[in-house]
Formats: structure tokens, sequence, C-alpha cells
């Protein structure tokens, strides 16, 4: 069954109320220079390294900037860096910081306030940067402006760890020597970007003001930024479409009714604002419990469910079926090197049969039960129902488990499920994002978001291993893509879909987003119309 | 001409209604300075040609025809503006339950002044300062006090009183009295009852009163109408409708009435069956933390009773007579004294050793309504106790239908439900119920105040024919002296839970020795009359 | 026969005990018509009521949304119905207990209640759902547990009156046992107010289990009617009859059951009757 | 005595404050997971030693009576703690909310009350009329319908389709308004879930009302009052409506009770910044501290309530004497 998006529109035009809903001039009032996002929840703090999220990524990157830019290609560019060089044996990497950065609160940013970050506060809160900023064996700082990084071994993905994302620059003389979590800057931060903080008004909004003495020349284009709190999803629809609201980003926009928005002329709307996360959606199985401890049942599994139409139908067309470990959409995916599973529930029903897991009374042939999400009846609690009849099709009887968010993080860290739906983001290099689900040192019981599964093959460990030291870009692609062989082989995991979060913005914005790491490199190049 | 002239009357009831007409054809005058008496039982009829008068009756209840003149007008055709200005002017009315007829948020002076300034144009502080003297007319003390006070801060007869001086604030031509003293102790009601009198004559009004006492009406009445049915029956000077009774039923009213004299000999001579001694019983209010207030509801109270003799317990109204009953059946537990029932204490027994002795000392209640069961049949209400006993329930079945007989019901309402009866006959079920388990004792908790003056006489009968048949022990409790001079053998008069004097009931209404009771003798109505 | 009559002279409680009764015989005969369930997706999804073959339209699924609201019923009727036997039963005991005897048992049940009413009582349910698992049967504990202390503060406050009543004390002279007295004598008496509490209270749960899926802590395996108008929130705006249908359906499931309890109130104290 | 029951009173208020503290205390932790595996999973990435971390410091490591111990002592000492996932005192999150609750609290039972009662007066001026059957019908209907479902239809038509009046939220963002304007703008944006919230009441407001005076107006009093010769609007007013509100304190005190935990669906759907999505946030956070800390601020102004509704009883009706 196909579904074309614009009968599925024309349906609903025929109800298309007038537009003449809550007038946003009134909501937005007197300055115009000032532009609004929204936020689905309330941040605890806004410690950006201390609590890595995507709205956390959102409204601090745009206080706090990262040494390096990256393009739609991933290719390093300065930033807070002026320039950067890497020694041949990747063991030394050399940064030339600009001497025109100061703090939101006037103190100037140098060298001392990375090493602060990538020395100390990083790795010591932030588990993502541990990987790279893990093999600092030394650091000098010839002057006030230069840092050298030596490291104990090469780390293929060390540059890319100064993305933004994992990599926020924290000022030292606020927090070092401090106790990170409490400090009391966690609720009004410092840091070198186009926007300082101003206000927080909790449950309702955050405020953000211009930056006066922004670094870069003429930047920031506009006077303030206020991140207001959308709880419902049908509040961010309405808060979009009345332009209250002039960003929403990624998952603010239920793919439901994401062609509405999509078709509004005063919107504009992104599918690569978050290539740099490069999300995929998963199940996970419990490899420890039979039948998924089997590879033909993953299989079969996959098999069974047609995921062309889960992204079709389900998610209403914004994605592409996931084939592997690696996303399409950044360095070292490798098509070539895939095994697939097309959408053929015969083929499923032969490898379950084949493996013994045979139909009982009334056509069943396991019954398990299926962990979802939390989101409130949305877009998972919808593929979970898809899935759930798909594989009913084939024989198996999955039980939906609604949780919340605290028992969905228990049960999963302490291996209590037999299938659990979860999704992971790249960020930038399998190293950072991708190897943690695979690899079997990372079998940690009670953590949530490891090697859930239990899955172990120490081929697999070893190319991990290989990949993340090697300086040859050519040689990790090698075992990149080797690895993307056996782990489809293996059906290593139940990849679903990569998800492309959408981002939309009234067209009054311009420049929004530059690169793949979308929202997380600031607005400061924003002009408004 | 008369003040008032009732003329063919007839006031309809709602379709709902068990009867169409309430009153029928009734033709009644009210002279200048006379009081006229319309007396009845309930149903007759009587309150609602009251309320016609005063264009009160309540919703869905219409005068169907007839008039009523009033100084020659037609009350019946007036708008109900020119109505409501004649109200509490002209006509004004006083209520049976002055608790419930005075507004409970309201403070007095307010309530008293409402109804002048309804009338006449004045100002709230003249209109207190006339509240004020009307109050102490009607022999009220510490008025400035009492205008601020609130109605349950009064006592019952303070409270009336309070009415009166209501209804007469505007010097109304006609006063309208519905029953006024019948939710009084006896002595108040005695008190009102004068006032009224003196009253009428000061102020040479007239005065239609309601009473269902022929006893009251002896003592008030100039003029008396008996109703009943909706209709009158007899209507005269009080002396010849007293004297000369032309209708059958006005004699069985005058008949019924008790005389407030001992008919009976006086008690064998017998050894006690049930003696009590010092039983104190006390009740104490109050929460977790506040210290409670602790009231004596019986305090020491002692009394022998013998088989086949009954004891009348008199009492007005808080006097603790009804907790010492409850004390000596154990639905309270004393908290002194005992009652030793042929020698057995059952004031401080367990549960457990009492059960078997309950059947020994049985109850008849106040209150014929709520003292049946509504959800049970009267089979099964009369065979609950001995089934509890582990009767058959065949054979239980069989003597109730024996017991249905002793009472003076046919067995075959068995399988009714107890709303199809009528109080009187509710009252005959409930004494059966305490019979079937052949009790040695018999205690009657006011058994016949909720009935109507005929019925009571033969519930009265009964109790004592019972009494004698089964020679049983009575404990009898009431309000009334002349209830009580005409079933006991001996009185005990009770007050603030202390025993006043006790002895024969011939003594006691002969010669009676504390100032108490011969305030309640001298209080009982028409004790010269009739 | 006299109670039928009175019940059925008010057209309120006439219309809701027909509705009830409909109500009941979809949601028997749900698994009859529609054997497929509610999950199958059988079209494109969002099309609007009355396109061929979908009388209510389809939801954000392309699953019939006729389909889902009958089955809903099923939900919300067992949920309703099993919470409130619940409930009364523990309301029942523990009030009769209280009222009967008083004192310590009483001061004791009291302030029980009066945590329940303390607790902010949604809050509460929420982490007992939490606990339990969003499930069928935690939606039932849950209202249950949070619903009790109403039905025992009626029956307590019943039992207070009723256990001074004459023909209770005349029970206790004839000797009379407790328990019977409570069950024979005070129960049959107090269970009008029960009865009329308890329809309310049907109506009561359904709109909490109905918030309960609504904010996703129903059980997923089940379509009930809060879980698709939860389901379909962000559909809101531009598919009305995704929200309205299911929201209607809850609103006149628990108008019958208030119509129900308030033609039984009437009823069974015919005095109070205006 | 009654200054000496109010004291007393106060005394009950914090026993019942810290029996909510016991109860909650371990209903709570019967919830699986903590607010350490809730803050690694909501980061994307964990390890042991950071959910170790978390847990040192939160005291999740300690046995449960010595937590319990611990936060007893934090309470007694008039700090009701740190929450887990904010960070910040809990005493100060919850006081920053519930100005806001307590406003829409105010909104709704002002209008409920006043709405209710009018309704409920008009139906018992002429029991069973086709007015007063269209009103039952309506109270009924109001009384019947899910909160959160209205609060969505009420957007839906006011904010959307008509756009007379803002969606959600409490005051315009960035407008900064001082003064009137602010109050006005935030009039403009209660409207919504206040009447969202007060319809429920209403009915309820209706119904005791006309139940009240109908049979108020069966009284004895009411006929001392006409026989008295006193207007028809007398009667109703100073006789019947004042006797029949009496009633209607306790109701007023029971809904203000129930309100002021917030309101979880009506502040929920219309972003209502209350303490009721604050309460929402904690249960799904397992930010114990901060639930427990609602739980121990909604117990001490329900007693507060209470306290409060018992002397306007008996302000309002003399024979009620407080503490009898």
């Amino acid at each position: 069954m196909t579904v074309d998006r614009r009968a599925v529109l024309g349906a609903a035009g025929l109800l298309a109320y007038p537009a003449q809903a809550w007038p946003a001039s009134n909501a937005r009032a007197g300055n115009n220079r000032v532009i609004t996002a929204m936020m689905f929840a309330d941040p605890a703090h806004l410690n950006w390294p201390l609590l890595n999220t995507r709205i956390m990524q959102e409204i601090c990157g745009n206080i706090h900037e990262a040494l390096l830019l990256f393009d739609w290609k991933f290719k390093p560019h300065p930033n807070l860096a002026r320039s950067f060089e890497m020694s041949p044996d990747g063991l030394t990497y050399t940064f030339h910081l600009r001497n025109d950065v100061t703090w939101h609160d006037g103190v100037k940013f140098t060298a001392r306030d990375v090493a602060f970050s990538c020395g100390t506060m990083l790795p010591q809160v932030n588990p993502r940067s541990r990987n790279a900023f893990g093999q600092i064996a030394d650091m000098v700082m010839p002057d006030d402006y230069t840092i050298i990084f030596k490291l104990k071994k090469p780390v293929n993905a060390f540059l890319i760890s100064f993305m933004a994302s994992n990599a926020p620059m924290m000022p030292a003389h606020i927090y070092e020597g401090t106790n990170f979590r409490t400090n009391p800057y966690n609720f009004k931060p410092i840091g070198t970007g186009p926007f300082k903080f101003a206000e927080w008004k909790r449950g309702e909004y955050v405020h953000l003001a211009r930056n006066d003495h922004y670094w870069r020349k003429g930047q920031p284009g506009m006077d303030g930024i206020y991140f207001r709190l959308c709880a419902t999803p049908e509040q961010r629809l309405v808060a979009m479409e009345t332009g209250a609201v002039d960003i929403a980003m990624a998952d603010d926009i239920d793919t439901v009714v994401s062609s509405r928005l999509r078709s509004n002329p005063n919107i504009v709307t992104r599918s690569d604002a978050y290539n740099g996360t490069a999300e995929i959606m998963i199940m996970e199985a419990n490899m420890r419990r039979w039948p998924f401890s089997d590879r033909r049942a993953r299989a079969a599994f996959l098999h069974a469910v047609d995921r062309e139409f889960l992204v079709k139908a389900i998610n209403y067309g914004e994605g592409k079926v996931a084939d592997g470990p690696i996303p399409s959409t950044v360095p070292y995916y490798d098509e070539k090197a895939l095994v697939k599973y097309p959408y053929d529930p015969a083929r499923a029903r032969a490898l379950l049969d084949e493996m013994g897991c045979k139909p009982g009374p009334g056509g069943v042939r396991h019954r398990f039960g299926l962990m979802l999400v939390p989101d409130g009846g949305g877009a998972w609690t919808r593929i979970g129902h898809y899935i759930r009849q798909c594989l009913a099709e084939v024989g198996l009887d999955a039980t939906l488990e609604a949780v919340d968010w605290p028992t969905q993080s228990r049960r999963s860290g302490d291996w209590e499920f037999d299938v659990d739906s979860n999704s992971y983001g790249e960020y930038g290099d399998p190293a950072i994002g991708t190897s943690r689900f695979y690899l079997s040192s990372n079998i940690r019981k009670g953590v949530p978001l490891t090697n859930l599964q239990g899955y172990v093959n120490p081929e697999v460990d070893k190319l991990f291993a290989q990949a993340a030291v090697a300086v040859d870009p050519a040689e990790a692609q090698a075992c990149y893509s080797k690895l993307q062989h056996i782990l489809t082989r293996d059906v290593a995991m139940l990849w679903l879909f990569e998800r492309y979060p959408l981002f939309f913005h009234n067209k009054r914005l311009k420049n929004v987003i530059m690169g793949p790491n979308g929202p997380t490199d600031g607005l400061g190049a924003v002009t408004l119309a | 001409m008369p003040l008032v002239s009732i003329q063919n009357l007839t006031v309809a009831l709602p379709p709902s209604a068990d009867r169409p007409l309430a009153v029928d054809d009734v033709r009644l005058e009210v002279g200048r300075n006379e009081i006229v008496c319309i007396v009845g039982e309930s149903g007759s009829g009587k309150s609602l040609t009251a309320h016609a008068i005063m264009g009160l009756l309540p919703r869905g209840v219409t005068a169907a025809s007839g008039r009523i003149l009033f100084d020659g007008q037609d009350l019946l055709q007036q708008t109900p503006e020119a109505m409501r200005k004649r109200r509490g002017r002209d006509i004004a009315m006083i209520f049976q339950d002055p608790m419930a007829a005075l507004n409970p948020v309201v403070a007095i002076g307010r309530q008293v002044t409402e109804q002048i300034r309804a009338h006449r144009a004045i100002s709230e502080a003249e209109a207190l300062r006339q509240a004020a003297d009307l109050l102490s007319q009607m022999g009220l003390k510490d008025v400035d006090e009492l205008l601020k006070a609130y109605p349950h801060q009064l006592s019952g007869g303070q409270r009336q009183r309070v009415m009166i001086a209501m209804a007469l604030s505007l010097s109304p031509q006609l006063l309208i009295a519905d029953e006024p003293t019948t939710a009084l102790d006896v002595t108040t009601q005695a008190q009102i009852l004068k006032l009224i009198k003196k009253i009428q004559a000061e102020r040479e009004m007239s005065v239609l009163f309601i009473t269902h006492d022929f006893g009251v009406v002896a003592d008030m009445a100039d003029k008396v109408a008996v109703m009943r049915h909706g209709r009158v029956l007899e209507n005269g000077l009080v002396g010849d409708v007293l004297g000369k009774p032309a209708h059958s039923y006005t004699r069985a009213l005058i008949a019924a009435v008790p005389r407030g004299e001992s008919r009976l000999p006086p008690p064998p001579d017998a050894r006690p069956l049930v003696q009590v001694s010092g039983l104190t019983k006390r009740f104490r209010r109050g929460g977790l933390f506040g210290r409670g207030t602790v009231t004596t509801a019986v305090d020491d109270v002692s009394l022998t009773l013998s088989r086949g003799e009954t004891l009348g317990i008199v009492g007005e109204s808080g006097s603790g007579k009804s907790t010492l009953a409850r004390c000596m059946i154990r639905l309270l537990d004393p908290d002194g004294g005992e009652v030793l029932l042929d020698g057995a204490d059952i004031a401080h027994m367990k549960a457990r050793a009492l059960r078997p002795l309950r059947r020994r000392i049985q109850m008849v209640f106040q209150d014929p309504f709520s003292s049946l069961n509504p959800r049970q049949t009267i089979g099964d209400i009369i065979t609950a106790g001995p089934r509890v006993y582990g009767e058959e329930p065949r054979q239980a079945r069989a003597r109730a239908a024996d017991i249905l007989r002793l009472v003076g019901l046919n067995p075959e309402t068995m399988n009714r439900l107890p709303h199809e009866f009528s109080g009187g006959q509710r009252q005959r079920i409930g004494l059966a119920r305490a019979l079937m388990l052949k009790p040695d004792v018999l205690i009657a908790d006011e058994p016949v105040s909720a009935l109507d003056v005929t019925v009571q006489a033969q519930v009265l009968q009964l109790l004592d024919d019972v009494r004698r048949q089964m020679n049983l022990a009575m404990l009898f409790i009431t309000h009334d002296m002349r209830v009580a001079a005409q079933v006991c053998h001996r009185v005990m008069v009770m007050r603030h839970g202390k025993v006043v004097e006790s002895g024969p009931t011939r003594d006691i209404f002969a010669r009676p020795c504390s100032d108490y009771t011969k305030a309640l003798l001298a209080a009982i109505p028409g004790r010269q009359s009739i | 026969m006299n109670f039928a009559r009175r019940f059925f002279s008010r057209p309120t409680a006439l219309f809701g005990f027909a509705v009830f009764v409909a109500i009941v015989m979809i949601a028997l005969a749900a698994p009859l018509l529609f054997a497929r369930g509610p999950f199958a997706i059988v079209g494109m999804p969002l099309l609007p009521p009355g396109a061929p073959g979908l009388p209510a339209g389809s939801d954000v699924l392309g699953r019939n949304m006729m389909i889902g609201l009958a089955y809903g019923a099923r939900v919300s009727l067992l949920v309703g119905i099993s919470a409130t036997l619940c409930a009364t039963c523990v309301g029942i005991l523990l009030g009769a207990l209280a009222g009967y005897y008083g004192g310590l048992v009483d001061d004791l049940l009291m302030r029980l209640t009066e945590f329940f009413q303390i607790i902010p009582a949604f809050v509460l349910l929420m982490v007992l759902v939490a606990f339990l698992q969003p499930s069928l049967e935690s939606a039932v504990i849950g209202i249950a547990l949070i619903s009790w202390p109403q039905v025992a503060r009626v029956v307590r406050g019943e039992f207070l009156t009723l256990r001074s009543r004459e023909f209770v004390e005349a029970a206790r002279t004839l000797g009379m046992r407790d328990t019977a007295i409570i069950f024979t004598q005070i129960l049959p008496n107090a269970l009008p107010p029960i009865v009329v509490i308890s329809s309310m209270m049907v109506g009561n749960a359904i709109l909490a289990e109905s918030a309960l899926s609504f904010l996703g802590l129903g059980d997923p395996n089940l379509l009930s009617w809060g879980s698709m108008i939860g389901g379909a929130r962000s559909a809101m705006w531009v598919a009305w009859w995704t929200t309205v249908l299911p929201g209607v359906s809850i609103m006149v499931t628990v108008l019958a059951l208030n119509f129900v309890g308030d033609g039984l109130n009437d009823a069974l104290n015919p005095r109070r009757r205006h | 005595m009654k200054p000496r029951y109010i004291a007393m009173r106060l005394v009950k208020t914090v026993l019942v404050a810290i029996a909510v503290v016991l109860l909650s205390f371990f209903l709570i932790r019967l919830a699986p997971g903590d607010a350490a595996t809730v803050m690694a999973g909501q980061a994307g990435y964990a390890d042991e030693a950071y959910m170790k971390s978390l847990r040192v410091e939160y005291g999740l490591d300690q046995p449960l009576p010595v937590q319990l111990w611990k936060y007893m002592d934090t309470v007694a000492h008039g700090d009701l703690g740190t929450s887990y996932v904010l960070r910040r005192p809990v005493l100060s999150l919850i006081l920053e909310r519930l100005p806001n609750t307590l406003l829409l609290d105010a909104f709704a039972l002002v209008v409920a009350a006043a709405g209710g009662i009018w309704l409920g007066s008009i139906a018992a001026r002429r029991p069973g009329s086709v007015l007063d059957s269209a009103n039952t019908i309506l109270s009924m209907l109001f009384y019947s319908v899910p909160q959160f479902w209205l609060g969505m239809m009420m957007m839906l038509l006011f904010a959307v389709w008509l756009g007379w009046l803002p969606p959600f939220g409490i005051e315009t963002m960035g407008a900064d308004y001082t003064g009137l304007a602010r109050m006005a703008d935030v009039a403009v944006h209660i409207l919504l879930p206040g009447t969202t919230l007060a319809l429920y009441f209403m009915a309820s407001y209706a119904r005791l009302t006309r139940t009240a005076m109908i049979e108020v107006a069966d009284q004895d009093f009411v006929k001392t009052a006409r026989a008295k010769g006193i207007s028809e609007r007398q009667v109703a007013r100073r006789h019947i409506l004042r006797n029949a509100l009496i009633p209607l304190i306790t109701f007023a005190g029971l809904q203000a009770s129930i309100l002021v935990g917030g309101n979880v669906l009506v502040e929920n759907v219309f972003s209502w910044p209350g303490v009721g999505t604050l309460a929402y946030e904690a249960v799904t956070s397992r930010d114990n501290p901060l639930l427990l800390g609602i739980f121990i601020v909604t117990a001490i102004l329900v007693s507060l309530f209470n306290l409060v509704t018992d002397i306007a009883y008996s302000i309002a009706d003399p024979r009620v004497e407080l503490g009898r």
C-alpha cells in the first residue's frame, strides 16, 4: 500500500480552518528583532556538558562554542581556533586560538579554558567526550593562544570530537575547582557565543539576549531569542502556524502533521539540520533469550516488517530505511558491504520454521514483550502498533509494554526485556556514537544505552579498535566497511529507519541552517527579513 | 359581623395525593375578641384551613371553592401583593416548632425588625427599639442581649415568645396559632398558653388556635370546632361541646384524653425483679486535643421493678429518662452503678455473657416509623429475635401469628412491609417483636407520644392488658403526666438526670412533695375542666 | 415495579439507561463485528468520516476509527466497572466497620481517607500506575485505590445515622450479633446511596482511565478512547474527527452513567424528589 | 477557646504533613527506576562511574531508612531538599509555580461559584420547568466531559478557529508588560484554562445550589418569613439563598483542596506553568524530593484551607461553633 501525502493533505484540507488564529503580532508583541524558538520541556539546568540532550544543544549552542566548525562533508573549519595541525603519526594536535574572544562576563578566552574543558570538565561530566579526550596524555600551552594535545595513541575521531555537540568550550574561571553539578552558573551560563543568557522563567521560557561584543563581526543578526515552553504537540503546531513561534526543531512537530507545515508558504522546512547527529531508530533484541539469541529470528523480524511502509506511512516519509549500523548520511557508510533484509514475510516464516520456532495453537510461534520508548502515544506508539501487526502475520505475538522513562531506563539497563526500542545518534564518527552498542567491552549491567543486547563478536571488537586508532582514513574506511558487513550479516541489531528530524522556521529568518550540526552551531548567522 | 367568616371552603390536594380534598366544605366564623379553637387529629385539615386564611397554601394545594371573608373582604380574591401586605399586618401566625420557624442564621433582632420594616417605613434603629419593647412585653429578660442572639442560643419557651412578639409587632386583628405548644415541654406549654390568653385579653384581638389536645381546648377556647377528614363535625361554645358533645367522634376524642388520675390499684408487693442502684451515665464531647465537655445524663439513679407492676419515669426533655432506659437495656454502657436482673449485674457484663440474658429485657420504641426496618417484612421483623436464639423458623412463624393476634393485628399481614401500616399498627408490631422473646421486663420508651389521641388510648390499653396477661415488669417512660397516671402503679419524676421524687401514682398526684412535681401537675392542660 | 416506574419516568434517566445499554451492546459485539481488531491498517491515514468503508474516518495510522471506537468502549467499560466494583467493596467494608464501631477504627479510617484527600489524586494515580506498569489491571487497581475513600465516607455516614435508628437498637436488644446487624439490618438500608455513588463512580473511573491513556499511561496493547485522543493530539488541527469522536464517546458514556445515577438517586429517595 | 483551637489545628497540620511524608516516601519509592537512570537515559550516553556519582550525590546509595531519616531531618529544618533533576531547592521551585496555580484556582473558583450559584438559583425557582431541565442537563454535560478534551476543544474553538484568545501559556513572550497591561495580558491568557477548570466545578455548584434552595424553601422559617408579609425577593435572598449557601462553603473548601495540588491535565494542555505540570515532571523523572515537596506543600495548604473553611462556616452559620 502506498500513501500519497498529497491525498492525505487534500482530505485534511477539507477543514482547513480560516487563518485568523490569535495573531502572531499579538503573541510576539513589540520587538520584531527578537525571535522565538520552542522547547518541548524545561531543561533541568543550563550546564551543557552535564546534560548533553538535544534541547540543551539547541539552547546552549547559542551560548557556547567549539574550537572547530564542520561543513556538510564533515570537514573541519576554524572557529574559536584560528588554525590547527596534526602530526603525521596522529599523536600530536596543535590549535592556534583567536585572541579576540571574550567570555560574556568580559574575561578573555584563552588556552587555559581549552585545557580545562578538554582535559578536565568534558571527560568528567560528558561521557561522550571520553572516547577522544580520555586519550590525552599531555597538554602544552606555549602561550595564551596556543594549545598542543599529546595523545597516548592515535584517535581517528579526535578532530570530529571538537564538534559543538561533543565539545563546547566551558569557562575555566567559572568552573575550575568547583563542583560542576552545583555551580550556580549552571543556571546563568557564561559562554563566548553570539547570544548570552538573560532570563529563565521556569515553565515559561529561557531568554537569550544579543551578545554585543561577539567576536564574529556583524553577528548576531537579531536582538535575542526566547525559547518558549510548548509542552504538547498541539500547542507546538498552533504556535508554528500562527507565527507565535519562529522555529520548531527536531521532534517538536509530529510527523503526522509535518506535511501541513511543509505546505505552509510562510514556513521553511529543512530535513538536513540533524545530519551531524544522524539518528537511527532501532529495536534491540535481548540476545540472552531465545529465540532472539538466534540470528535467524532477528532476520525474520526484519523480513516481517515492511520498513518502507514504516517510513512512508507511519513516519510520513520523513526518513529512510536503515540497512545497517552506520547511517547513510555520514562518512564511512558503505552500501555495498551491507547484507539486506527486505520485506518478505514468507522468508521470515521460513527462517522461523528452520530454527524450530514452529506455530503453536492459534498460529502463534512465540510470545514476547516489546518495550516502547515512552512518548505519550506519539511516533513510537504508532511504530509499536504497526510492528505488532506485522509480527502477528508471521506468528510472533508481541505484547507492547508501555513504561515511563525511569522504568524504561532501568529495565533496559538491567537487561529485563525481550525486545526494546531505542534510537542512537552517530555524532560524526562511528567511534563516538555507534561502536558503544556493539562492543562486548561495553556490556555493563545497570547502565542504559550500552550494549544491552549482549552482542558478542570478537572480530567486531577488534575491527572497532583498529578503526578507532587508524590514522589513514582509507584504513578506517576498510575497517568500517568490513564491520558493516559483519554486523548486518549477524543482524546485530534490529535497525528500523534513519530519521531525518525536520527543522521548521518562519521564512522571515534567513541563514538558519549552515551545516550538518544545524541549530547546535548556534543561530548567530541568522538574519531577519 | 364576625372578623373572619369562612364559607364553604374547599381545599384541593394535588392529583398525586392519597385523597382529593384536604378541606371539604368548611364553614367557620371567628368573632372579634374571641379565641376559636380548631381541634382534630392529624390529617383532619385543621392546619390547611389556617394556611388558607394566610394565603400560604403549599405549592400544588389550592383553595378550590368557597370564600374567606376577612372584615368583609374575600381573601381568596386578593392579589398576591395585597395578601402580602395583609400578612403580618392584619393577620399574623405562629407555628408549632419555633426552632424551625426562626431563620437559624439571622439574629433575633433582625428577624423582628424585618417584619416591622416590611410594613412601616421606619429606620432599623427605631424598629429595634420597638422590637425590644415587644420582647419585654412578652416577659423576656435581657432583651438587648436577646436581640443580638441567634435562635439556637435560646430556650424553647424564649423562642416561642419571640415568635409571638414578632406576630404581634404590628398589632394584627387576627392571630393564628398552629399547635404553638406541641413541641414544648409541659411547664413551658402552660406558660405560653397563659401568655397567649393574656395578650388576647389585653389587646382584644381574635385568635384562631389549632390544637389536637382537648385539654388545651378546655383551657383556651371561647368557641371550638371539631374537624375530621377535612370536615367540621361540630361547632359551638366550648362549654357546650365539652359538656354535651353532639357527635360520637367528639365524645371519643374527649374520652381518650387521659384523666390525669390513677385508676390502677397499688402495686402488688413482690420481690423486685430488677434492682438498679447508683446508675450513672456521662457523655463526653470534644476532639482529640480540646478538653471535651462532660454532661451527666443520668446521675446516681436507683430504682426497683417487680413482676406485674408498671413503673413510670416522668420528666421533660433532657431529664435523662431515655438514657436511663438505654443503660438498663445495655444499648449504652453505664459509667457507674449496677443493674441487677434476678441478681445478675448486667450493667458491666461482657457482650458474650450478656447475649443470652438480652431476651429477658425487651423494649418498645418511641418512633413508629424508625423502629421497624423498612426493608424487612413484618414476619421477618418479629421472628428475628427467636431466630437469634435458634428457634425453628416454622415454629417461630406459628408463634408470631399468635402474638400478632394478641396485639390486635391480622396474622395474614406477616408478608407486608412496615410502610403499609399506620403509626398505631406499627407500635403494635414493635410490641409483638418484643413479646416474641417472652421477656420478663418490658421497657416502653414514650410508646404513644407520636400517636393521635384516640390511637394513643388503644395502645395504652393494649400495653396494660399485655402486662397483666404475661405478668411483665414494665418500665414506662413518658413526658406526659396524664399518660403516666393512666398506666403506672408507681411514678418516678426525673429532672436533669436526677430523681426528684418517686412513689405510688396516687400519692404523687395527690400529695406531690417537690415544687417541680407540683409545677408539672399544675401545667397539665385542662386539668380542671375535663 | 414501583421503583422502575419512578426511574423511567425521568426522560434523562431513560435516555441514560438506553445509551448505556447500547454502549454495552456495542462493547460486547465489537469482536464479532470487527474480527480483525482495532489495530489493523485498512487505508490511508486521516481520511475524513464518510470515506468509503470508514463511517468515522481513519486515524493517524490509517486504521478504521469506527472499529477503534467500538473496541474503546470495551476498555472504558471494563475499567470503569471493575474499578468501581473494587472500590465499592473495599469502601463498604471499611466504611461499615468505621461507621458501626466508631472509636479508634473510625479515627484510623478517617485519617487514611484524609491522606487520600490531601494528596493530589491524579498525581497519586500516576505514581501508582508507574509502579504497577501501565496495563488494564494497573489502571483498575490505581483508580480503585484513589476512589474507595469516597465510598467509605458515604458508607460511614450512612452507618453513623442508621446505627442509632431504633430498628437497629431493637436488633441489638434482641441479642443479634454485630455481623448480622451490619449485613441484615443496616447495609440493606444503606444501599441506595451506595448504588447512586457507584453509578456516578463508573463515570469518573472512565474519565480517569481516559486521562491516563491520554498521557500514555494506558495499556498499549488495547485501544481506548483516551489513547485515541492522546495518539491523535498532534493531528487534531488537521483531522478533527481523530480527537472529537473519541472525546464525544467518553462524554456520552459518562453522561449516560450520570443520568442513570441521577435517576437512581431520585427513584431510591422518593422523599427527596421535587 | 478559638485561638487555642486554631493553634491545635495548626499542630494537627504539622502531624498530617509528617504522616504524608512517611506514607508517600515509601509509596514513591515503590516505583521502578531512580533519578540516576532517568538522567543517564536523557543524556543519551552513560557509564557506571557517571551513574554512581549521581547516586552518591543524591544519597540513593544509602539504605532506605537512612534516606528517610536524612530527608526528615532536612524537612524538620524547614528545607524541602534539593531537586535531583533541576538541582535547585525544592521549596523555591514550588513557590515559583504556586502563585500561578493559585491564580488559576482562584479564577476557576470564582467563576464556578458565581456561575453555578446563578444557574442553580434560576433552576430552583421553578423546579421541573424546561429551564430547570436544561440547566440540569447542561450541568451534567460539563460534569461528564473529560477535562483535557474540553480544554483541547476550547483551544481549537476560541484560539484557532475564532482567534479570540491566545491558545496557551500564561503571558505574551518577550512583551515585558508591566502594571495594568501585564494584568490584562495574564487575564486574557487565563480565560481558556480557567474556564475549562471552572465548567467542571460549576456543574457541581449549580446542582448543590438547586438542591439546597429547594430544600430550604420547604422549611418552616421560609413560611414564617412569608407570614410576616415580606416581599418574595427578600424571602428568596435573605432567607432561602442565605441558608442554601452554607453547604456551598464546604464544597468551595473541597474544590480549593482539589485544585491546590495543581491540575496535571489542564495545566498540561494549556502549558500553564503551575504546580500540576511540575508534579507531572517530578513523577516522570523520579524526582522524589520534588514530588515529596509538592505533597507536603499541598498537604499543608489543604489543611489550612480546611481550617479556613471551618472558620468561614462558623461565621456563616452561627449554630456551628469552632471545635465542635
